[in-house]
């Protein structure tokens, strides 16, 4: 499959454009790594390649088709970097992770989800198991696609690396293409076989 | 530098004395009885509110007639109670049709569309444009004064605050990430709706529910008080409390004190309630 | 003692903060957020805290500075170059001998303008010739005094937080991420002026999450785990799995990415479910019935470290 | 439209009057429907019962023809719309004069009345609000808070009673107000009566006013007791005192303002109350005399005067958040 972006502008004020007739093509197999100074955009765009917000001009084509149409499950998946805020605070976590796909236990290991965590509500998990949970609901079977947004910026070294670890096996046995916002360089060097350089004029 | 063994204790949290949330339902509890123990003696005492026996006029407050009787020779306790109750009743419907308006405009307003929103925060502004107790006297007024008026009156004016709260509230919501993941993992509109926004939206309904209430209560009180609203057989507080002003010169104290007192406890009790029941429900103001 | 050469500015032991919360219904629990973390900071020395976020390291800086929030017990021996604190002792000094350096401008008053905010809304001649010199130190623009914070890029709100700082002659400075979001390059351009302060003498008490960070700019780090620092050692110490003590800060080497990424399973517990004795015990190789005791502190080669089996 | 750096806040200008202009009209709209919807028959009102039965059919299909009681709905909002325009508010059944006039008398007495309480609660509102913020939860926070939360439970008209029947019945150190009856001109009343006149009401309207003004300043005090700049501050070894002065009444004007403007609907409701208890001849007392007497005229300009009063009072609100806000002053967001 292939994602592409074809001359994405976005403004939220009139005429101020963050990002600027961007052009990025991505096939499943790739794993890309946005880089930009902070402040230019990386976030807003990982929510346009997922469909979350419109462009002001351009479009976002999964396969030819505009991501905006496609109805039900989308095979585009975006991870947060804010796991509390993905999470609606009032459910449990099995029913949380119950809105997907039916996630495969091999997932739920893979990740060191721990069973006993199901029957707990998200304030009552730390940050690093939430984003856990998040993580396993995005690799739904029918996910083509993975957008991971600073996803491991506040969890600790050792958790990171625990789930980029799983993450790259998945991506790679599931040919998922996986685009990846980072401020790491290491994390950067070890994750994309390629990278879009952002350069909007401020 | 040594270890000295002894730690210094930088800062001490000065613990109450009882657990919060055991306080909070104490009040909840308490406030709940007290007006349900009013409304119920109200509707209870009947005809005693009513009776006149002018051999008992004008009596001070004392062990038979703890509030006094009237220059009618009625007991005033009684009047009291059943006026309070009449008025927890209107109260009570006036805030559920308030309500159920204010949820309405609300839902709407945050999911139609920008021109419905335009046009419902529009009419909120006009509404709150007009000081609410005159805006009371118009509509009574249009509907001819009398119980039906102050009641449709009261009902259909207190909707444009909790209007506003719903409607931000959804439209929070509806920024919500957990929300728009919802939509991406494939849950149609309808799932999101009745799993994530009533689950969120009606316990803020609730206790804007019983927060309408004291509001009502008071307003239907100063409208009877006025002389717009219930008719002067009927024993309102507001009816009770104009009659006393004729007998203030006259030094009988006790018609007014007793009522207002009352009246002012019930709506006390009503804003404890909803308070309590918010701190219950609102994760905001939880782990005060 | 941690000192290798040099007298200590700030050292802290046995620092502990808990909170009072409510659960579901009606109970109530004790959440330990600090428990018997113990850090110190030399003359001349840039220390970094590093753990992970949202685990209550930022206490620690509120904690010395004496500005916790009132729901919390707090307790522990501070001493600033030799005195032991007590909490009125560390109001005089806060301010003046330690000053915080925050991450963001929401540390600033939107509706005051900035010089006046650096001068402490003092007008005294010296004062403002203070602060003049401090902004063309720190090269922000001329007007940048009759700026108001939401006008301030990021990095001049950076500049302008250093220069709060700066208005006082203070031996310690107390960084909480004040880095966030940066890039590693841009982020050790940010930490040059800590280095340059800590270099005349003084020093730095980095707090932060960024453990690559931390390795490029501090002398020492502390490894902040599950509210204690588990140890503490001399960067140099990072340069191999061998030279560093605990278990947990080796699997930390391990797992960064330019040391093989290789991950380690189990969690850091929440500070509602800690386990007894180590925090580190459920999840540790090396675990016996001895860890679920009161660790020790020891100090092995230059650096301290909470493990009874660190050799 | 392009003026310099004003060109922002004068676009919001003269949006903000569009949009108050847009609101009144449908105030106006609103009130007449409502006031024509009523079953009373504004001739019968006009000359009563007795003066009815006396009436010739002649006469009567004048004054019929007068109120417009055989004119559609929409002809005769237009005839009050264009006389309103133009200053002519119509004639007042109860008082027998133009509107216009009525209100004038009254209003100018309802002003004294409504001003000294709106400052006065404004004022003290603030005062409590503010140190039962900075003192939260201690004792003072604690008597402030239930003080208020009981006066804020507590009906207007009998707080109003309460206080005739300790000053006026029980020390008779004031008048009772019951004794100027209805319809007395101002004019008639001297000055040392009026203001014997004026303390009981303000007074209550003020207390009534407080207890919301207090509760509100508290919750905003302590929400910025919590934001990052006052622990800034702190840890940056300002004192106390400073860091009220500086920071927190800084910005507590923010939000005071607002409500301070925004109590004005309230205290106009408060004043409808306190002047009937006191026969206060204000907008209040007049506008319950309409309501009870049918005179709708009266009180279809009531009700767009008071509501003139409340969008006011909400434009100058914005306008000064303009002024002492410098992230609307200086920044954008007017546009």
């Amino acid at each position: 499959m292939i994602l592409e972006a074809k001359g994405i502008s976005f403004g939220y004020k009139k005429g101020v454009n963050i990002l600027d007739q961007v052009q990025i093509t991505i096939e499943s197999h790739e794993r890309v790594g946005i880089v930009a100074p902070s402040g230019f955009g990386k976030t807003t765009l990982c929510q346009i390649l997922s469909g979350y917000i419109k462009p002001t001009s351009g479009q976002v084509l999964l396969d030819g088709k505009d991501i905006h149409k496609i109805e039900g499950y989308c095979p585009v998946q975006m991870i947060w970097q804010h796991p509390e805020k993905s999470v609606n605070p009032r459910l449990r976590m099995k029913d949380i992770i119950a809105e997907g796909d039916e996630i495969e236990d091999r997932i739920m290991d893979g990740l060191g989800i721990e069973r006993d965590w199901f029957h707990r509500f998200p304030g009552e998990l730390s940050g690093g198991e939430l984003q856990r949970f998040c993580i396993a609901r995005a690799l739904g079977k029918r996910t083509k696609f993975l957008i991971a947004d600073e996803i491991s910026t506040m969890l600790d070294l050792i958790t990171q690396s625990q789930i980029w670890k799983f993450l790259l096996t998945e991506v790679a046995e599931r040919k998922i293409g996986l685009i990846v916002v980072t401020h790491s360089n290491p994390l950067m060097e070890r994750i994309a076989t390629r990278r879009v350089v952002l350069d909007t004029q401020l | 530098m040594n270890n000295t063994g002894s730690v210094t204790v930088l800062q001490k949290y000065q613990r109450k004395r009882l657990n919060q949330r055991g306080q909070t339902l104490m009040y909840l509890a308490f406030g709940s009885i007290f007006l349900l123990a009013i409304t119920v003696l109200g509707t209870l005492v009947g005809d005693i509110a009513i009776t006149t026996n002018f051999t008992q006029k004008n009596f001070l407050p004392h062990m038979a007639h703890p509030f006094g009787t009237d220059w009618l020779g009625r007991d005033m306790l009684a009047r009291t109670l059943k006026g309070m109750s009449i008025s927890i009743y209107i109260g009570l419907f006036a805030s559920v049709i308030s309500a159920v308006i204010a949820a309405i405009l609300g839902a709407a307003a945050a999911t139609l569309g920008k021109k419905v929103d335009a046009v419902i925060t529009w009419f909120i502004d006009l509404v709150m444009g007009i000081p609410h107790l005159l805006l009371l006297i118009l509509i009574s007024y249009a509907l001819g004064r009398g119980t039906f008026g102050v009641v449709v009156a009261v009902a259909i004016s207190h909707w444009p605050v909790l209007t506003r709260i719903i409607r931000g509230e959804i439209l929070q919501l509806k920024e919500a990430n957990y929300i728009k993941i919802a939509g991406k993992l494939g849950q149609s509109k309808m799932k999101i709706v009745v799993k994530h926004m009533i689950p969120h939206v009606l316990p803020q309904f609730l206790v804007g529910l019983v927060l309408l209430f004291p509001h009502a209560i008071l307003h239907e009180a100063a409208l009877t008080f006025l002389g717009f609203g219930l008719p002067p057989e009927q024993p309102g507080i507001g009816i009770i409390l104009s009659e006393s002003m004729k007998y203030l010169s006259l030094g009988m104290w006790w018609l007014a004190l007793f009522p207002g007192m009352v009246l002012m406890t019930a709506v006390l009790l009503f804003d404890l309630v909803g308070g309590s029941l918010r701190k219950i429900i609102d994760p905001h103001s939880a782990q005060e | 003692m941690s000192c290798m050469n040099n007298k200590d500015i700030l050292q802290i032991k046995n620092l502990s903060v808990s909170f009072t919360q409510y659960e579901k219904g009606l109970r109530k629990i004790d959440l330990k957020v600090i428990q018997n973390l113990n850090v110190s900071v030399g003359e001349g020395e840039l220390v970094a805290v590093v753990g992970a976020s949202g685990s209550g390291k930022s206490l620690l800086a509120h904690a010395i500075l004496g500005i916790l929030p009132h729901n919390c017990d707090a307790e522990g021996n501070i001493w600033f170059e030799d005195e032991l604190l007590s909490p009125e002792r560390i109001e005089e000094l806060r301010g003046k001998k330690i000053v915080l350096v925050p991450q963001s401008v929401t540390y600033l008053d939107p509706l005051e303008k900035v010089g006046k905010q650096v001068r402490k809304e003092q007008n005294d001649k010296s004062v403002r010739k203070k602060q003049e010199e401090l902004f063309a130190f720190y090269k922000l623009p001329q007007n940048t005094s009759d700026l108001y914070p939401f006008e301030l890029s990021g990095g001049m709100a950076r500049r302008v937080l250093l220069t709060t700082a700066m208005m006082e002659s203070p031996r310690l400075i107390i960084a909480d991420e004040p880095t966030p979001g940066l890039h590693l390059e841009a982020a050790k351009k940010a930490m040059g002026h800590f280095r340059e302060f800590a270099d005349k003498g003084n020093g730095v008490l980095l707090i932060t999450h960024d453990i690559e960070l931390a390795l490029e700019v501090a002398d020492r780090i502390a490894v902040f785990y599950a509210g204690t620092t588990v140890e503490e050692a001399p960067v140099a110490d990072f340069q191999s799995v061998d030279t560093l003590r605990h278990p947990y800060t080796k699997a930390l080497w391990r797992a960064l990415p330019q040391n093989g990424f290789h991950p380690f399973p189990g969690n850091q517990p929440y500070a509602k479910d800690m386990p007894n004795g180590c925090p580190f015990g459920p999840r540790c190789p090396q675990l016996t019935p001895e860890c679920e005791g009161n660790i020790l502190e020891q100090t092995i080669r230059f650096g301290t470290v909470r493990c009874i089996h660190a050799k | 439209m392009d003026i310099g750096p004003y060109s922002g806040i004068l676009k919001y200008i003269g949006k903000s009057i569009i949009k108050i202009i847009s609101l009144l009209i449908a105030v106006s709209i609103l009130s007449f429907i409502l006031v024509s919807a009523s079953p009373v028959d504004p001739v019968r009102a006009f000359i009563g019962e007795i003066g009815m039965a006396n009436m010739s059919a002649e006469n009567l299909n004048k004054l019929e023809a007068y109120f417009g009681v055989n004119t559609p709905p929409i002809e005769r909002y237009w005839n009050w719309f264009t006389d309103f325009v133009q200053g002519d508010m119509g004639t007042s059944l109860l008082y027998r004069q133009p509107v216009s006039s009525v209100i004038h008398v009254k209003f100018m007495n309802s002003m004294v009345l409504m001003t000294t309480a709106w400052i006065f609660s404004g004022f003290l509102g603030y005062i409590f609000g503010i140190v039962a913020g900075l003192y939260r939860d201690r004792w003072i926070d604690k008597a402030i808070k239930g003080y208020s939360l009981l006066i804020a439970s507590m009906p207007t008209f009998w707080l109003a009673l309460v206080l005739v029947m300790i000053f006026s019945v029980w020390l008779q150190i004031l008048p009772i107000g019951l004794s100027v009856p209805i319809g007395v001109n101002a004019a008639e009343v001297s000055i040392l009566d009026s203001i014997k006149h004026l303390i009981l009401p303000a007074l209550t309207l003020s207390v009534i006013g407080i207890a919301n003004i207090t509760l509100h300043t508290r919750e905003k005090m302590i929400d910025i007791m919590g934001e990052d700049y006052i622990l800034f501050a702190k840890a940056r070894g300002k004192s106390r005192l400073s860091i009220i002065r500086n920071h927190a009444l800084r910005n507590i004007m923010l939000p005071a303002i607002t409500l301070q403007f925004a109590s004005i609907s309230e205290i106009f409701g408060g004043s409808v109350l306190v002047e009937q208890v006191f026969s206060y001849p204000g907008l209040g007392k007049a506008a319950v005399s309409a309501g009870l007497g049918g005179d709708a005229p009266l009180l279809l300009g009531i009700a767009v005067i008071s509501a003139t009063l409340v969008f006011g009072g909400n434009f100058i609100a914005n306008l000064l958040y303009g002024i002492i806000d410098p992230r609307i002053r200086r920044g954008s967001a007017y546009e």
